[in-house]
């Protein structure tokens, strides 16, 4: 992270760093000096969705209300929000089966993900999907994956896809450590390194895949010093620390849509919860979550809020409260929704019906 | 004989195994110290260590080439997939390698590789967690695809497929893991390649598999008190087929329904109904054969629709009842 | 109109779509200046440029997922696997993410993209160059997978694929590119799922596609002799099939076979046959549904047994001959 | 290549570099000082025969004796027959589309590879399987592939049944620069490392995978480069020199052997023949072509031979002699040889009939 070039955002609010760089004491690093007090509510509103809706959507699952599985990301919000709070409408995420904070960090809202989790046609995949398909292509979220590193190659298309139409937008390609091990994430670095596309890949180091711990699945402690191998930046975050995580989206970001190639930033973080409901974490200690959850990334940035004297607590609670109106809300407005009837079980599988 | 569920069927087969023979070992993704994802071979990192269990990283491909390598140079490998639908990343290796391998050089090595797949839908895991892709593997000369019904069956047919010089993979209905039945107890074998005929009847003869064999026999029962008399055949080997078995069965009850999960089109029960037709049954037909497949479409997640997707007892029952009264 | 090779007219629909598309472009190995393994993008990139007709590094999985998420992001990518036999390492972004995307969002995208197969036996590449795998394809809900036999549909099939919202596989026999045909000029759409009656007759019907047509053609010239008409049937399309031209034709001859190079079990020729046995021509049948299909074995080197390993004229001759004289 | 430890070896005439050290004249490199003579004539009669085998074969294809395709390793012995010279028969190999060099190198005979060519049951896989599946199971040959970067899994699976099983034999993978972007290479590599696995991975990098130069397809310069990312050694040799592949290897061997994991070594070398017969040679140039004519690397070794007194031109001259004889011979076997009958185009797809 040599120099942090910020440009001024319309959607964002992040500020253009040469004119605020003048402005910088001590205890404003570029992020809270570059960032509107707006879109920092508007951060801290995210992650609280984020996690507010993962917590009444683990509650619907354990009350029997949804059925399949769930992974839930409580604990790496800031990675989630950080990464994609400076990208723009027209910008492309692609998501993994842990995708419920990067859907609602690119825009989504909650009721209509909850409608999916329901089943019911209101539900943003009309009850076809799920949770670990859950998008938005509105939005610009092409998709939850239930492929570990399938998103891998897709946002490298998407990128490959904006550079041929000559857009500035990026594709950003968030996925696991355990999905740095599949073929696909070689393929597709290399392949965005060769063409110089505008990609970031976002890996959430949590330091498992499902049971198995990095030191078991990976040949290096970092996913980032894999970047070499590429010839691109690989940087290593604080995941949960959402300062960090922006600072290092906006220097890939503005790199990309410079037309001078990807970049790969590993967020280190960690999964509070289970892997899913079937996980009885045998393959972790307790002190081990205990430590992560001391570092719980919404707390964190909140007291940087309150320290640099941008929000008093009072500003805190509104935004609490009002995400807690919203989960309600939208939990009410998606069980009331339509549920699909089984005659549409083949509707959708094509653009154009076929014979 | 005691209980067991389908699951532990697996389990004590693998256990064997091991415990018979030192080349056997077993890897995959988070089969170790988590068990399996569904549980299969729980405890057996203790027992066995980790270097005959063990956890791989998420590398589909590489796995199973892996497993591949370690069969062509003396061990006997058995790969866990989690869900059989990431085989979709490992294809290369399954079919250019492991099933032609043999083939390619001259019948001088074997290639005794067991790829274990848990496949279906009915656990709400939507379109890429829930299909039943066995028909693929079918389609490959130099694989065996094997795919039991019962706790008895996955037992002893696993057993089988480890000691197979040829690669097999075993097709496990995730909704079979949980039903129980006896289980001799001990080593033995269940043949690749003989189906099952699970009931007598001599109205009309179904040929199924896994989960499909269950609902067959729940339609039978239903029918049965309508005084239709549904033979249902357990195919239990998909490649090999055991036409014989089929064939005399379509010959005494001269009509034949094919009931499977998989996608309709392509699915096995098209080879079903393909072999009776080529063969000296067709002029025993006294009806057009039934198909009932899956949907034409991937699995959706809402479990309303996740039912429509597949073949279920009351359709079948219906489907069978126009088929014996000659209403299709 | 000129006689185009099948090879050319491929290359002109390429053309054409990209002389009127700019969304639309190529991607591949070695179709830059190499021209393509088979010649098909030949001097394409001196015309559109690096950018359109794209090199790829050997990276299947990798070049495949790119082509499906451009798709979604609005370009129109036509990605041509050197083999098809290496669509096994891409086979989860084929199945898994192209053909599941637009179903599993709800029906809010389109994955307009083409993937170019060669396919088939007979240039003594041996096993893992010379598969005939549309089956595979043809089980997968969500795709539509086409196969034309000449010069012309080539091209109109083609230009239908790139405009198709969906995905599609074109598989293109190898052996098909050098034969040639009278293709018309301009833009014009074969459209993707109807059969072709390719020559008409009372006695038989054999269903084929690709160069399995060709096949049957000249099996028919040599049995017009004998006094057997032989209708074949050129389906075209495997997914979606054209059931209707098919069940039609075996009500009017009263016999079908079904003629393919893939290997019999569960290939295409399956499918026809269950689809002709559930239907309403079922009551027509005056024979056995009769199948030639490729070997149970890999595609061997040497040439005596390459030859063994698919259908070939004679045994077409023979086998209908038999099928039609009831000695079936 | 820190420290060279040559172990002697009864199959391949290597010797104990602790004994041999002192002996070092200045031209006396390792790899002169500790190959026993006749270890050494065996190397170049191989490399000849690998040439002379190849060029046999070009003309049988020209002259329509042989049907399908055929890749040429000419100006690649070297690599092949260095990397092969100091295995044993329990060794592994796999090979790949451009195999005949290995096959050779790791022990196999020119009359059976022949009437492999010609598609006959004498053939080393009885005519079913051709150039590109060329194998010998019997000297630890697994076999060439057809599936650019097929063999990568399988020779990781083989280290890990020589694991398993205890032994102190390795399992080598050959592979092109091409494969290198394969994700198998990724998931192989890491696999490897992870499990300390007794392989070594050797990238016969001629420049180009088929039609596309390494720098139009790879987004390093080196494929050793991504050996970081596996956190093994990674070596760059001359792959055209003898000497510098076969130092390079034992160290690797020798690690493997020990329990130690995987070694990646690149060769540098270049294909002069066309990828295959319809390599027309559009992408590169004719200069580039005899630029490395000129580093032939069989004259390259006679030439060091000679210079160090090893051997005379007489004794060059008999080996060239005896090749061409075998050649002749096996030829001649390989054109008489038994044709297949269409009724076993079923034989030896499983090892016990099936149904
Ligand atoms: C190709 C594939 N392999 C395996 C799985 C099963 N699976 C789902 S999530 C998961 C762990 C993924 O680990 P990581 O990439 O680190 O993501 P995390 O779950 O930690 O967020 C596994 C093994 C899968 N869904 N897809
Ligand atoms: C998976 C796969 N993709 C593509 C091909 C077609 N193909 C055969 S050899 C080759 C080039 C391989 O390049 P490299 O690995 O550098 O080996 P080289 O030919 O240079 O020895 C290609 C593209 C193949 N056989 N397999
Ligand atoms: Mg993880
Ligand atoms: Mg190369």
């Amino acid at each position: 992270m040599a120099t942090l070039v910020f440009i001024f955002e319309i959607e964002t609010g992040l500020m253009n760093s040469a004119l605020k760089k003048a402005n910088l004491g001590k205890n404003q690093r570029p992020f809270y000096a570059n960032t509107s007090p707006a879109a920092l509510k508007e951060a801290l509103r995210k992650m609280h969705l984020v996690r507010m809706f993962e917590e009444m959507a683990e509650d619907s699952y354990i009350r029997g209300l949804t059925h399949g599985t769930m992974h839930l990301s409580i604990g790496q919000e800031a990675s989630a929000v950080g990464i994609t709070m400076g990208l723009r409408k027209t910008d492309y995420i692609t998501s993994t089966h842990r995708g419920h904070g990067h859907c609602i960090g690119k825009g989504a809202e909650a009721k209509y993900m909850f409608a999916e989790f329901f089943g019911k046609e209101e539900g943003y995949c009309k009850g076809r999907g799920g949770s670990m398909h859950i998008a938005d292509p509105e939005t610009g979220n092409l998709g939850a994956n239930g492929i570990v590193g399938g998103g891998l190659p897709l946002a490298t298309g998407a990128a490959l896809a904006i550079k041929q139409q000559k857009r500035d937008d990026v594709a950003v390609c968030f996925f696991g450590d355990g999905a740095s091990n599949e073929g696909a994430f070689h393929e597709s670095l290399n392949l965005a390194a060769v063409w110089k596309l505008p990609v970031v890949y976002v890996c959430e180091n949590n330091g498992y895949g499902m049971s198995v711990s990095t030191d078991r699945s990976m040949s290096v402690p970092n996913v980032a010093d894999r970047a070499s191998s590429y010839n691109m930046p690989g940087v290593i975050v604080d995941g949960n620390n959402i300062a960090d995580v922006a600072e290092a989206m906006v220097v890939a970001t503005e790199r990309a849509r410079r037309g001078e190639g990807p970049t790969l930033i590993e967020c280190k973080t960690y999964r509070t919860r289970g892997h899913s409901r079937s996980d009885r974490n045998k393959y972790r200690t307790k002190e081990e979550i205990e430590e992560w959850k001391a570092r719980d990334p919404i707390p964190l940035f909140e007291k940087e809020l309150l320290d640099m004297g941008i929000f008093k607590q009072a500003d805190i609670d509104a935004v609490q409260a009002s995400v807690k109106a919203e989960i309600e809300d939208g939990f009410n407005f998606a069980r009331s929704g339509t549920d699909p009837v089984p005659e549409d079980v083949t509707r959708d599988v094509y653009a154009r019906e076929i014979a | 004989m005691r209980e067991l569920s389908f699951a532990q069927a697996l389990h004590e087969a693998l256990d064997i195994a091991m415990e018979a023979d030192e080349r056997v070992f077993i890897m995959g993704e988070d089969i170790g110290v988590y068990g399996g994802a569904f549980g299969v071979t729980g405890d057996l990192v203790h027992k066995f260590g980790e270097d005959r269990v063990m956890d791989t990283p998420i590398a589909e491909l590489g796995t199973a080439g892996a497993a591949v390598g370690a069969a062509v140079a003396g061990s006997r490998p058995i790969l866990e997939f989690q869900f059989s639908d990431f085989s979709g990343l490992a294809m290369e290796q399954i079919v250019n390698q492991a099933a032609k391998m043999r083939y390619m050089l001259g019948g001088k090595v074997n290639v005794p590789v067991v790829f274990r797949m848990p496949c279906g839908s009915g656990t709400g895991a939507a379109a890429q967690h829930s299909q039943s892709l066995e028909a693929w593997f079918a389609h490959v000369p130099g694989l065996k695809v094997i795919e039991p019904s019962t706790p008895a069956d996955a037992k002893g047919m696993l057993l089988a497929a480890i000691e197979d010089p040829d690669p097999v993979l075993i097709f496990e209905h995730k909704l079979l893991y949980k039903i129980k039945g006896d289980v001799p107890e001990g080593h033995y074998l269940t043949p690749i390649g003989k189906a099952h005929v699970a009931r007598e009847g001599r109205d009309v003869t179904v040929v199924a598999a896994a989960i499909m064999v269950h609902k067959a026999l729940e339609a039978a029962e239903i029918l049965q008190a309508e005084g239709i008399e549904v033979e249902v055949v357990d195919l239990r080997s998909i490649r090999p087929i055991d036409t014989a078995t089929i064939i005399a069965s379509v010959k005494k009850t001269t009509r034949l329904a094919c009931i499977y999960e998989g996608v309709k089109t392509l699915g096995i029960g098209a080879e079903i109904s393909a072999l009776v037709a080529e063969s000296e049954a067709f002029d025993y037909l006294d009806a057009p054969i039934l198909r009932l497949g899956g949907a034409e479409s991937p699995i959706p997640y809402s479990p309303i629709l996740e039912k429509a997707a597949v073949p279920q007892v009351d359709g079948i029952v219906e489907a069978l009842r126009n088929l014996v009264k000659g209403r299709i």
